[in-house]
């Protein structure tokens, strides 16, 4: 035993700091189209080459290529893009909106938007999402109204939330979105419930489960790979690995050596990891995850690999951790990008048609907001009124909760 | 000395069921689900080791074979993922009724019960919400050790959005557990594990008198219930109130007895929401209170219940609140009833509390 | 109107340091924390983001550069995994002082801190123990919506084993932290995130000053350490004992002065243990009693304080114990000051209490 | 969508219940000798076979073959033969203590002996285990007194647990061997905390933990794994796989699609599947994960597959839920049969040998139980001093503690 050498810990550290060159030719990129698609009734240890590989189906020349290639037609692949553009523009304003002051917090899924737009295109809007707050694409791409979005951002007197929540913390039975949760994780277990809740009643519903990288680590994800697994539940659990958990690269939540889809095998769960920023693979894996689950056959994990090109949210500055030119370098590049030069490779698009749509979700962001405003926004203006924070709490207010609404209403 | 339930003031049963068998509380709590899995297909019951097996304390006996592996059935040993997955149940629109298999285990599920299933309704206006009913046994006397005896209930009446029931004897304990199930909001459910098969009064060396003696084993066979946020006065007394919920409300009428102080003993049965006006009624006549429950006593109930009593009933109260309760620190194997709050400790503060 | 502050009696600084900069809250933590690391090696700091970064509110920002990757760093986010991985290297002999990134996220932890931290030593009979401190942001004030602004005290102080602190301001932040380092029990140590950067009286219409202009913020740059258990009492009077802690020290203060109540407000510093001595002399004095926090009211910390003042000082009491808390709901983001017990209903309770 | 079938739950059932004919023909055991023992610096991923298949020495003609034979010593062998049987008589008496009203409470490890006593013979006293209440093999081998563990069990006067503890919970930092928590899962991640611990301070020690296969479903064990795998800690992470968890099976666990050891590798963990009722697998395997984490090489899962073959517990009755005779039909054999069929096999035991000696640890633990009776037992005879039961709940008394002390001696 005395001589052995002395431990140490291993404290991971991401490759690049502020500081640092940004490098990432050393990241493993599979090409496109080379990743088999198997049956729906693979086993999960089948899937394990899937789960260390990179689906990926947009190649170099911005075509759509390989098994995976899910052959949307045009009308599909512009609504796409147009929600994913609708999403960012979104994001744009209300990260202004709360700059200039008209909400107290804000957080963009830029850069990520393809996970949200493509998924909810394949899922049924009577299937149930569980996201999280980098998942406001799939409102969006759902046509909820973006001012009702704006409303809740807002806490104003609109707001479909009643001014309960912080801000992008939406809900929507109507639209298949769950309500958000501000804890980390604890949905994905209950995404697992309610697909079980839908398999108990013989209906035909599925439900996606989200998380984050980093919220990976947290038990509620064993819980749902674990529930997922013993009853076969019909669910689509999605890990969005989009290397940070704010100041925290990925291998602080340990997928630096083992991809997180990997994670899946062991439960006996296919494992699929996909390139998030390929509108193509994020909609094929899906897609497959989907059939999958309504066949029965029970869940998929599906790691969608992506990079969060901006900010965790309005209170962070991520260029005190990582290289501000980090996210330029990403090797995947930028999901919307992508597909407009898709859709010009197949001679259905052009930079003019993109640049007009871009005004158009702009303008139709701003019109949005303008109509928001006028029931108030954090800061000023038509507030929810204020008796109905005592409400909720339970269905029926019980006499303590009363008496405290009269004691604060007593107050004023 | 005639048994302390025979002073117990009759039930109320005005459910039209022609047989009343006597049951055990564990009979009534299978009862309870029995008569829920018939009458409502969305009620399912899940925990650990409650399907084939029926439970650990077989409160869930025959109900898998009855209804089928869908409608009853185990689960990996994960708290916190069998309350997920019942969250996510109760949003799909079923009544999922979950047994943790004693409270001493339920912390691995708080966050689960305290940042979701207790605030779903309330962040999402009313857009979604989960009607879970969560059974767990509670409380000492068992010879259980530390993390089979622990008292957890004020760890959830802190928690708005969540209604915390305990019932005392099974007749409560069916209505109760009927009526949690048919609650929309999560309801806590706990069990007095010492009560599951006979009475208990707080003394171990007398011998054990069965449920089929006490009135309140009278359970009728059919669907019947108990409304929640009522208590219930088990004994009428003007000397001295005495508030008390599970196994305690026994050990209250013992010591009322062992005594011979008139106190006058509520069984709260529902802590969250609370009956106020039963316990206010009556302080405002005895002007005393003491306060009885098994758990550590820093932050436990007891404290609620104290501070509400005085808030209330100030200028009627001619002695200080007392409270017996547990002692602060975890039970300890060797010392059952050196902490078990029985009634000789009960019958000191009834005598503090009337002076004498 | 004066800073409320102005009336705080001042510290007795008999630390023998020269240098007595100004610090706030945050830099008063990190400066604990910087001392403890130099002091001893057996100290190390981890938690979500606390590494590079320096934490969310950067309380260990440097501290990584200034003592290596090892001393303070990175942990998955998972509560329940780093604080069963702190008791583990409690255990091995070393003094783990964790973050929890708000205590809204410390719920997935409890049943390592309640069921483990807190019992080790007692169930080894002293074999083991794990003395981890375990900070966390908490309270409201930020509009940080419902989860980045609850109090979860009373979940702890229900718990025999654990130690409960809360400071108020720079000088008892730094030298409690170090208190809390060294004691070799497990103590949690909320720090009210409103007071990080600035005191705050409950009056978010006024201008911020800056900590700088407020006497505590005297903080020495070495070593001392403020007692745990001993509360303060930071402005005598006579009428009205003011129980708080955390940003609703500050709050008082403002009552106090606004109400032109001659109150006696004491800054319990420790909730457990308590210090009782310092609670019973002042209600003795003044006979009457408020009471404020910011978590819910319902068997929040505010219920025990209540029921130990009557169990004390019954005979002395003059009038009702008045709790001013939070509601009993999770805290609205659009309703921040409708939900934070303002000076508004401070005065309230004051003047109610006095009989005005 | 609607021509998708109706969703249906899966509820995994053991294939035997009371009534069944017991059968484990289709059980798949790989011969002994067969796996392979690669390096110890190996990568997690190269062990996918050893996670899937299982590491047995022991063959049908009890000769110890293949890469994994550990070539102990005869001296060596007949110690860890000792240690179990001794393990096995003191249950036996422990338990017949409590059916006679000696004590509330008593825990069995019928079956699955050779797990804690070949690991405790590898792993050094001033290492660190993290046991379960089926580890007081750990104790028994490293000749913790007999008679200390028996005042433990009767809460008596010379309980070094001060009567705190329910029966078998047992603490002893002096033999490495963890306080032991009535919580399942709970002391996995704190054994991942505690080898942290001694890598942090550049020592030589490490730990073990251990948990359950129905335990595997807590959120400690991804908690463990994952600590375990990012900073590479020191630790034998053993689960013990007895095929039940009180009355449910290890599928409902997710144990019977994917083996427990497979849940290793998506962590980048090498998981290892053991014949837990082969001394000399336990042995071997446990060196090598030994050897890696003194090597600063990380952590090691490893599967001791093994069988309950007693009730859970005294408040146990196996055959409400499992055939009475499953366990006489495992095929895994019994541990302690093995191990002296093996001896005998080796020409330097026999029959005659190992009755003696089991006269032997029979006299040797009811002389024991005899001394130890003379402290009391939990019905009879002296305890604790009830004082006592208010120390330690903290390091110094607190003022409301010492009066709830007083409180209580005034009433008696
Ligand atoms: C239980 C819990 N712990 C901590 C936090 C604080 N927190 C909010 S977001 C975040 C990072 C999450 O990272 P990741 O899961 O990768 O998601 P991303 O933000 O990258 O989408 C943290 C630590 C929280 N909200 N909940
Ligand atoms: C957190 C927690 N939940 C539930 C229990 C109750 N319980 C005690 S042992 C047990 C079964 C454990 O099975 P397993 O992990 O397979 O270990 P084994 O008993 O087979 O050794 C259960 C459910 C507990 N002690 N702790
Ligand atoms: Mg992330
Ligand atoms: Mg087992």
């Amino acid at each position: 035993m005395k001589n052995s050498p002395a431990l140490s810990l291993r404290i991971p550290e991401p490759r690049f700091r502020p500081g640092d060159t940004v490098d990432f030719s050393n990241l493993n990129i599979p090409e496109a189209g080379v990743a088999p698609r198997p049956p729906i009734d693979v086993s999960a240890k089948e899937t394990r080459d899937l789960a260390y590989g990179l689906i990926r189906v947009l190649d170099k020349e911005d075509r759509a290529v390989g098994a995976w290639d899910p052959k949307l037609d045009i009308a599909m692949l512009k609504r796409g893009l147009e929600a994913m553009m609708l999403t960012r523009a979104y994001d744009d304003r209300m990260y202004r909106a709360q700059r200039q002051g008209k909400t107290s917090f804000y957080m963009k899924c830029t850069g990520e938007e393809a996970v949200a737009v493509a998924q909810s295109m394949v899922l049924h809007r009577d299937d149930m999402c569980f996201p999280t707050y980098r998942q406001q694409g799939i409102l969006i791409a759902r046509g909820y109204p973006l001012v009702d979005m704006m409303n809740q951002v807002y806490s104003n007197a609109a707001d479909p939330m009643k001014g309960r929540q912080l801000p992008v913390m939406y809900s929507s039975k109507d639209y298949g979105f769950f309500s958000i949760s501000g804890n980390l994780g604890t949905q994905f277990s209950q995404a697992v419930g309610w697909a079980m809740g839908s398999a108990y009643k013989g209906d035909d519903k599925i439900a996606a489960g989200y998380i984050g990288d980093g919220s990976t680590a947290e038990g509620d994800f064993h819980h749902a790979l674990t529930f997922a697994s013993v009853y076969r539940a019909p669910v689509i659990l999605n890990i969005v690995n989009n290397q940070w958990a704010i100041s925290s690269f990925h291998g602080i939540a340990g997928g630096e050596d083992a991809p997180f889809a990997s994670r899946a095998i062991g439960y006996n769960l296919p494992g699929l990891r996909v390139d998030g920023n390929d509108f193509l693979a994020v909609y094929a894996a899906t897609q497959w995850a989907a059939e999958r689950a309504r066949a029965n056959l029970g869940a998929t994990v599906i790691e969608l690999f992506t990079y969060r090109a901006e900010g965790h949210s309005t209170s962070d500055d991520p260029a005190r951790y990582r290289p501000a030119e980090e996210a330029k370098g990403w090797p995947l590049g930028d999901p919307i990008e992508r597909l407009n030069r898709h859709l010009i490779a197949l001679g259905v698009w052009s930079d003019a048609e993109q640049d007009a749509l871009h005004k158009e979700v702009v303008e139709e962001v701003r019109a949005a907001a303008k109509e928001a405003e006028k029931n108030g926004t954090l800061s000023e203006g038509k507030r929810p009124s204020v008796e109905t924070m005592f409400d909720d709490v339970y269905k029926e207010q019980p006499w303590h909760i009363r008496r405290q609404a009269e004691e604060l209403a007593a107050l004023s | 000395m005639s048994a302390p339930w025979s002073e117990v003031i009759d039930p109320d049963m005005d459910a039209d069921t022609e047989v009343i068998p006597r049951m055990n509380m564990i009979q009534a709590l299978n009862s309870a689900m029995d008569v829920m899995l018939a009458k409502d297909p969305n009620v399912l019951i899940f925990g650990e080791d409650v399907g084939y097996f029926g439970g650990v304390f077989r409160a869930t006996e025959g109900l898998q074979k009855k209804y089928g592996l869908n409608r009853c059935f185990d689960t990996p040993i994960t708290e916190s993922g069998l309350i997920g997955a019942a969250i996510g149940m109760g949003a799909y629109g079923l009544r999922p009724v979950v047994e943790i298999q004693f409270a001493d285990y339920i912390y691995p599920a708080y966050d689960q019960l305290v940042s979701e299933a207790a605030r779903l309704r309330y962040r999402s206006a009313g857009d979604f919400w989960a009607p879970l009913t969560v059974r767990s046994p509670y409380g000492g006397g068992i010879f259980g050790g530390q993390t089979h005896s622990q008292s957890v209930e004020a760890l959830f009446t802190h928690v708005a959005g969540l209604k915390v029931v305990i019932p005392s004897n099974p007749y409560d304990a069916k209505g109760l557990l009927i009526s949690a199930i048919e609650d929309d909001d999560p309801v806590m459910f706990f069990e007095p594990k010492r009560l599951y098969n006979a009475p208990f009064d707080g003394r171990p060396e007398t011998q054990v008198v069965p449920w089929a003696k006490h009135p309140l084993s009278a359970v009728p066979q059919g669907y019947y219930n108990v409304p929640l946020g009522k208590a219930k006065t088990v004994r009428a007394g003007e000397a001295v109130t005495v508030l008390a919920y599970g196994a305690m409300v026994h050990v209250a009428l013992q010591a009322a007895l062992e005594s011979g102080v008139d106190a006058e003993v509520i069984d709260l049965r529902t802590l969250v929401p609370l009956d106020i006006d039963a316990i206010t009624q009556s302080v405002e006549k005895t002007g005393r209170c003491v306060i009885v429950h098994e758990a550590t006593r820093t932050s436990g109930f007891g404290a609620e219940l104290s501070a509400l009593v005085q808030e209330h009933c100030f200028y009627h109260l001619e002695a200080p609140i007392e409270r017996v309760t547990g002692w602060d620190t975890p039970y300890p194997h060797a010392f059952e009833w050196e902490y078990f709050p029985g009634p000789a400790r009960v019958v000191a503060a009834l005598r503090r509390a009337i002076g004498a």
